[in-house]
C-alpha cells in the first residue's frame, strides 16, 4: 500500500501539469465554461475553444483509443490527469456525455465512414452530443419505452417523447432508442439511431426541477425522418446496444456535489447555539463523525477500485454505492445543516443565509440525485443482483408482448 | 377514556375539508409559489367569514368560544392542502400570546379584530438565521420604541401588528428580553420579502427604526412567553404537519398504485411497500403525539410542556419523511417543478423549523422530563 | 377528548378493583406463577389456582362470550381490567395462548359438544392449549407446511414437526394445522384439527434460544392419530381456519419487554462519562427525546385504538405498528445502554452491569422479538396491504400443487 | 498509487485462511460457548508455530519482521472465523504497548517471548461497567505496588502479564495515571471469570492487592499511551470485525438464496435484496476505512489518529449490522443458540466496546480533527 506515484506515473503527471500550466485558462475564464452560467451561448463558445486546444495537444479525452483521436490512457492516468485538471477547475459538462457515453456508442456501433465523420468533431467539441433514453413512462424500467420507430423505404420514422435529456438544446447529434415491434416481448422490439438533433420535427423544452433550474429537457418527436444508415445495431437489438452505453453510465456517476462533511464541520464552528458553539455539541459532532467517516470511506473505495482497474479488474458496481450514500448523505447533511440555523433555517437568500445557502439550495436539489442515472432502489437491486448475485425481481413482463402488457395511469 | 374527536368536531372537520376542497386546491397554492400573490387573500376571506379565526377566542372578546381541540381539527384541514394563509401566525400565535400574557384592555382591543379578521398578526423572534439566543438577541427596546431587525417574520408583509421579543436588559440570560405588540404599519417599520424554501407561505425581514412598542406581560417575560406561546403554536402546527404528512401519503400511495414498471404497479416491490409502511408508522406515532397535544391543550393540562414537545418532535418527523419519500416514490416525476410532490417537501421543512427545530425541541423535551422527573 | 372514565367504567373499574383487592395473591405469591421460574411445575400448580379463583367470579376471560364462562366485556372494560390486573402483576402467560387463539377457534369451529367438553376446562385453567402452526421450512410462509395427514378409517394419521411452539411441554390440547392433500395448490391441500398433546407419537423437545432460555418448542409427530371428529372446518378448509386463528395472535402481541425510555433515562442519569453525567450528554438527549415521543406515540395509538373498538370498529393493524417499532427500539436501545457503559458495556453479569444487565440481556433476545409472530418484514406487508390497501407481493406459488413448489435447502 | 495488498501479503492470506478453516470450524468456537473449554489452546499452539505472535515484532527482538499490513491481513482471517484465542489482546494490545513505551530492556525481556508464544499478554484498563475516565480510575500504584480491581479484562484468565492501567497521581487530568507491568501469575494477583455478551472470548475480573507493578513508559503518561496503543489496536481489530461482517454477510446470502418461501427464493424479495445491499455498503464503507487505517498504522503517517478512528467507526458499525441483519434475514432459525448467527453477533458486539464504544471514538475523531484543523 502506498500513495506515491510510480516512476512512470509520476512522469505522466509532471508532463499533465506543465501542459496545464503553460495552456489552462485563468480561473476567471474557466467559470464562464459552465453549464450553469446565465450566458449559456457564451460559455459554451468557450469551452468548445478549450476542448478544441486540449485535442490539439492530444488532451482531449484520454480514455478513447489513440486511432480516435484519444490517448488510450491507463485508469491511473485518467485519474492523474482529472486530479491535475481539477486544480483549475475548468468545467467539462457540455462533453461529458457525448465523450463517456455517445462516443463509445459509436466506436462498437457505426460504420468506419461514420466513426471517420462524427467521432474527430465530438472530440474536439465542435459537435456536441446527448443521450435520449428515459421517457415519461419509462424510467427505472428503460426498456418499457413507448417512442415508436416505423420503416419507410430508407428512412425510419420516429413519434414519441424522451425525457430527462440533459444539454438536448445545445446539441447536434443524440443517440436513441425507440420501439420497432410492440408486437414482441419488450427488450425484444427495440432499434438503436443516432439522430441529427436539428432535424425536422425535433422539439426541446426545458423541465424546471424543484431548485427551479432546467438542466435537463424533453424532446418531443413529430414523424422525425432518420436514414436507416443512422441505425447501430440490428433491427431488434436496441436493447443491447442500450445495455453498452448503460454500462458507461454507471462509471460517470460520482459523489453528489454541495455540502458534505467539509462543509457542515464548517458550519458547525460558525453557528452558535443557546447551550454555545454547536461544535461543542455532542449530537452535532457525533453526526459529523459519521459523515467524515462516511465520506472518507467513498473515497478510499475509490482508491481501492483505480488500483484494481490499473491491474485489469472489470469495472463493478462502485459508482452505485457512491451515489447511494452520497446522495442521501447530502439530502441528510442539508437538513442538518439548516437546523443548525433553527428558525432562521428556511432562509434562501445567499445573502443571509450562512454558506451562501448551500445548505437551502442542497435541501432542494438533493431529491433529484436520489433519483437520477438510477434511484435508490435500483441501485440497492443493482447491488444486490450483481455484486451479491442475488436473484432479480420476478419478472411478470418477460415474454409477454409489449403490447399486451399493464401500462397504469401514471 | 375517550381518545377521539367528538361527533361535532368531526362535522366541523368535514365542513372544513369540503370548503378547502373548493377554495383551496393546488392550483391556489401554485399561484403564490409562482409569485402572482404574496397570500390568498379570497381563501383568508373564506375563512374569516366561516369564524375560524376566532374558533378558540372566547365570546366575551368575539370569538366563537370554541375550543382548542376545534382549532387543531381546522389546522389538520389546512396542512392538509397546504392553505396560503396567516392562519399560523395569526391565530396560533399572536393569537394565543394575547390570550396568554395580554392585559384586559389588550385583549379587548386586539382579540375581537383578530377574531373578525379585521387585523392580522404575527409573531417575532428571529433575527437571521441562527438560533435566537439571550446572547445573540440584539433587537432591543428601550423607552418605549423598538429597534433592531427580524427575520424571517412568518407573514411579515401581510400582518398588521406584530409580537415582537426584544432585549430589555443588557445581561444575558433567562429574563434579557419582553414582549411588545408593533403595529407594522406604523412609523419606524421597513418590511421587505425574504426568500426562504418555501415560497407558499410570505416572509420577511422586518427592519425597526425606533418604532413605538407596546409591552405584552411583564418586563423579563420574553422567554418564558415565547415558550409558552411556542408550546400552544406546536400543538396547532403538529395538526398542520400531520395533515401536510396524510396528503403526502395519500398522493405516494395513489402514484404507486398506477404508476407500472416492469410491467406490474410499483405498488407490488417491497421497496415501495415497505417505504410507505414506514411513512405510515411515522403518521399514525405523529398523529397519536399530536392528539396528546390536543388533549393537553384543551384540557389545560400541566403535561402541555411534554406533550407540545413530543407533538411538534413526532409530526415534524412525520411530515419531513413523507414529503422527503413521496418525491421518491414519483421517481423522475417527483422532481420537477410541475408536480406538486415539492409543495408538501418545502412546506414540510419550513414547519419543521418555524418555532425552532427538532433538536432545539428534543433537547427542551427532556429537559422538561428531567424537571418533572425532580419534581 | 376526555381520559377519565364514564360512570359505567368508573362502575367496572371498582367492581374490578375491589375483587381483586380482596383476592389477589401478594406480590411474591404473584412471582411465583410466573412461566419463566426455575420450578414451572410449582408456578403452573399456582397459576391454575388463580386462574380457577378468577373463573369462580367470573374473572378468568373477559372478552369471552358469556355462555362460555367469559363476561362478554366491552374493549374499554378489558383495558380496565388489564390496567387494574397489572398494579397486582399477576402472570397470565400460561394461559394466554389457550385463552386468545385456541378458545375462539374451537367456539367458532367445533361442535357444541366440544364446547361444552373443552371450553370450560381451558377457561379454569385447567387444561392447557398450545398453537401448532410454524415449521421449520414454513415460517412467514405458514401456508407452505409440510406436516402430513392421512386418512386413516375414522381417524387421521399425522407425521411431521412443528417448531416454535409456545408451551407445548405442558399443554394438554393444541390446535394443528397440517396438509392433507399435496397435489392441490398450498393454501387448498391443508387440514385443520385440535389434538390431544399426550397422544402417542407426539415428543416435545425444548429450542434453546440466543439468550439461552427455552421458552418454545420443537414438536415431532410419528403417526399420531386424531379422531376425524376432532377435525375443525371441512378437509381443505384448514387456511381458512388458521387465519381466522392469526388475526386473534395480532391482536395478542403487545409492547416487547424490556428496557425502554424510561430505563435508558435512568441509566443516563446513573453514568459518567468523560465529560460529566451522560445525560448532560446532547447526543444522549437527542436519543433519549426519539425514544420517548416513540414509545408515546405507540401508548397514545393505543388509547385511540380502544376508543375506535369501543364505538365498534374492528380491530386493525395498530399492534403491526406497536411490534414493528418497538421491537426495534429495543435493539436500539439495548446496544445504546451498552454503548453508555463503553468497554464493561459487554458484562453480563447483573451484579456488575448496571440495572442488573437488562440492557445486555435484551440485546441477545431482541433479534428474535423481531421475528417471532411476524418478522419485521411480513409486519410492513401487513401494514403496506391491510392498512394502504397496496397489492400483494407478486405470488408464483398460488396455482402451483404443493409437491411441485421448489424447496430449496433451507 | 497502489492501495490494495501485495501479492506476498495475499499469499500470506490463503495459508491463513486454508490453517484456519481447518482448525478453526465453528464447532471449535462453540466448544468455547459451551464452556468446555476456556480458550483453543491448539488452534493457538498453532497459531504459535506459524509466527503470526511475531509477524510486526523485529528480528532484533525475536519477531518475523514483518510489518503491520501482515497483521491486518491475519486479524481480518482471524475475525472471519471468530478465533477463540488471545490474540487481539496480546499481539494487538500488550505487544504494542511494549514495542511502544517500552525500554530497551523490557523489549529484550518480553518481545521475544511474546514472538515465540512463551508468554501471553493482556491490557487492563476498565474497572466495571462504565467509561473509565480520569475521575473515575480507582486502581493505584504506590512504591511499585498495584492496588485496584480491572474488569472486563480481556482474556484475563489466560494471559500470563497485563499491561495494566493504574492511577499515579491523586489529581483528575490526562497526566493522572501510567502504565504497568504485571505479572498475572504472581503474588497480589486474583483472578475469576466474569460473564459476558460473549462466552467465546475469555473476561476476568482481576483483583490487585499489592501486586509488584513495573512502569512501562512514563509516569503521568498512561492516559497518552493507552490512546496510542488504542489506535493501533483500533486498526488492527478493524481487520477483525471487517473479516466478521464478510462471514455474516456471506452466511446471509447463501441462507436467503437457499431459502424458500411463497414458492421462491427469499433472496428474491426487494426487502431481502436490499437489507444485504445495505449491509454490502456498510462493509464497504468499513474495509475502506480499515484500509486507510493500516496504510496510516504500516507506514507511520502522522494521520493514524484519524485514520484508526476512522477504521474502528466504520468497521464496528459495518459488523454490528451485518451481524444484527443476518439474524433478521435467518428468521426463526436466527435466533436459535444451534445456529450460528448468533455467535457472530455477539463478537460484533463485544468488538464494539472491547476499546471503547462508538460515540467515545467519534468524540475522539472530532477533536483530532479540531486539532489537525487548528494546526
Amino acid at each position: 500500500m502506498d500513495f506515491e506515484d510510480t516512476p512512470e506515473e509520476a512522469a505522466f503527471r509532471a508532463e499533465a501539469r506543465a501542459w496545464l500550466e503553460a495552456n489552462a485558462p485563468s480561473p476567471e475564464d474557466a467559470r464562464k465554461m459552465g453549464r450553469e452560467t446565465t450566458n449559456e451561448a457564451e460559455s459554451l463558445k468557450r469551452a468548445k475553444a478549450w476542448q478544441a486546444k486540449k485535442a490539439d495537444s492530444n488532451w482531449a479525452c484520454l480514455h478513447w483509443p489513440k486511432e480516435f483521436g484519444g490517448r488510450g490512457a491507463t485508469p491511473i492516468q485518467r485519474v492523474i490527469w482529472e486530479q491535475e485538471e481539477s486544480r483549475f477547475a475548468v468545467p467539462r459538462g457540455f462533453f461529458e456525455i457525448g465523450l463517456g457515453m455517445c462516443g463509445p456508442t459509436m466506436m462498437n456501433w457505426s460504420t468506419d465512414a461514420q466513426k471517420q465523420r462524427y467521432l474527430p468533431k465530438m472530440l474536439r467539441g465542435e459537435e456536441i452530443w446527448c443521450q435520449l433514453f428515459s421517457e415519461p413512462s419509462a424510467g427505472s424500467d428503460v426498456a418499457g419505452l413507448r417512442t415508436r420507430c416505423e420503416r419507410d423505404g430508407d428512412d425510419w420514422i420516429i413519434n414519441g417523447q424522451k425525457v430527462w435529456t440533459s444539454g438536448a438544446h445545445y446539441s447536434d447529434f443524440g443517440i436513441i432508442v425507440t420501439r420497432s415491434d410492440p408486437t414482441v416481448p419488450k427488450h425484444k422490439g427495440l432499434t438503436f439511431f443516432f439522430i441529427d438533433m436539428k432535424s425536422p420535427g425535433v422539439e426541446v423544452r426545458p423541465i424546471k426541477q424543484i431548485s427551479g433550474t432546467s438542466n435537463f429537457n424533453e424532446v418531443y418527436f413529430t414523424d422525425v425522418r432518420v436514414p436507416d444508415s443512422q441505425r447501430l445495431g440490428k433491427i431488434g437489438q436496441g436493447w443491447e446496444v442500450s445495455v453498452s452505453v448503460l454500462m458507461n453510465e454507471r462509471l460517470a456517476v460520482g459523489d453528489a456535489p454541495g455540502p458534505g462533511f467539509d462543509e457542515a464541520f464548517a458550519l458547525a464552528r460558525e453557528v452558535e447555539l443557546e447551550s454555545g458553539p454547536a461544535i461543542r455539541d455532542s449530537n452535532v459532532r457525533q453526526k459529523l463523525a459519521d459523515w467524515y467517516v462516511q465520506s472518507r470511506g467513498l473515497k478510499y473505495t475509490k482508491f481501492r477500485t483505480i488500483t484494481a482497474l490499473s491491474r485489469g479488474a472489470v469495472p463493478g458496481p462502485e459508482a452505485s454505492i457512491t451515489k447511494l450514500v452520497s446522495a442521501t448523505n447530502l439530502q441528510n447533511i442539508a437538513s442538518f445543516g439548516m437546523d443548525l440555523q433553527d428558525m432562521g433555517g428556511s432562509i434562501l437568500d445567499p445573502e443571509v443565509a450562512p454558506a451562501n445557502a448551500i445548505f437551502q439550495q442542497a435541501l432542494l436539489y438533493s431529491p433529484g440525485l436520489r433519483i437520477a442515472g438510477g434511484t435508490d432502489e435500483i441501485l440497492r437491486n443493482i447491488i444486490s443482483e450483481r455484486v451479491l448475485g442475488m436473484p432479480g425481481d420476478i419478472r411478470v413482463d418477460k415474454d409477454v408482448p409489449y403490447n399486451k402488457l399493464p401500462t397504469g395511469k401514471a | 377514556m375517550n381518545f377521539a374527536f367528538s361527533d361535532d368536531q368531526n362535522m366541523l372537520r368535514d365542513q372544513a375539508a369540503k370548503f378547502l376542497a373548493a377554495r383551496c386546491p393546488t392550483s391556489a397554492v401554485r399561484k403564490i409559489l409562482e409569485g402572482e400573490a404574496t397570500w390568498d387573500k379570497a381563501l383568508w376571506d373564506g375563512i374569516v367569514e366561516l369564524g375560524w379565526t376566532g374558533v378558540a377566542i372566547p365570546e366575551a372578546y368575539g370569538g366563537l368560544g370554541l375550543g382548542h381541540l376545534e382549532l387543531c381539527v381546522l389546522a389538520e384541514e389546512l396542512g392538509r392542502v397546504l392553505a396560503p394563509v396567516p392562519f399560523s401566525s395569526s391565530v396560533y400565535l399572536a393569537t394565543e400570546a394575547l390570550l396568554l400574557a395580554g392585559s384586559e384592555a389588550q385583549k379587548q382591543a386586539w382579540l375581537p379584530k383578530l377574531a373578525a379578521g379585521e387585523v392580522i398578526g404575527t409573531f417575532a423572534v428571529a433575527e437571521g438565521a441562527h438560533q435566537p439566543t439571550s446572547r445573540s438577541l440584539a433587537a432591543k427596546v428601550e423607552n418605549g420604541r423598538l429597534d433592531g431587525v427580524k427575520l424571517p417574520v412568518p407573514d411579515g408583509l401581510i400582518a398588521d401588528f406584530a409580537v415582537v421579543m426584544a432585549r430589555t436588559s443588557t445581561d444575558a440570560g433567562a429574563r434579557s428580553a419582553s414582549l411588545f405588540i408593533v403595529d407594522l404599519n406604523g412609523p419606524g417599520v421597513t418590511r421587505e420579502a425574504v426568500k426562504t424554501i418555501d415560497p407558499t407561505r410570505n416572509h420577511a425581514t422586518i427592519t425597526f427604526k425606533g418604532a413605538p412598542a407596546e409591552a405584552l406581560g411583564g418586563t423579563g417575560e420574553g422567554w418564558a412567553l415565547s415558550e409558552a406561546v411556542f408550546d400552544r403554536a406546536a400543538v396547532l402546527l403538529s395538526f398542520e404537519q400531520v395533515g401536510g404528512a396524510q396528503t403526502a401519503l395519500d398522493m405516494a400511495r395513489e402514484y404507486a398504485m398506477g404508476r407500472y414498471a416492469f410491467g406490474r404497479p410499483i405498488a407490488t416491490f417491497q421497496a415501495i411497500k415497505h417505504k410507505l409502511a414506514d411513512m405510515f408508522v411515522a403518521l399514525e406515532l405523529g398523529r397519536s403525539n399530536a392528539y396528546y397535544g390536543a388533549w393537553a391543550l384543551a384540557s389545560g393540562s400541566a403535561d402541555l410542556p411534554v406533550a407540545a414537545a413530543g407533538a411538534r418532535i413526532a409530526a415534524s418527523e412525520a411530515f419531513y419523511l413523507a414529503a422527503k419519500e413521496n418525491i421518491q416514490t414519483h421517481g423522475g416525476n417527483g422532481y420537477t417543478w410541475a408536480y406538486d410532490c415539492h409543495l408538501f417537501y418545502r412546506r414540510s421543512k419550513l414547519l419543521a423549523l418555524t418555532i425552532g427545530s427538532a433538536p432545539h425541541w428534543k433537547e427542551l423535551l427532556i429537559s422538561r422530563l428531567e424537571a418533572r422527573n425532580a419534581a
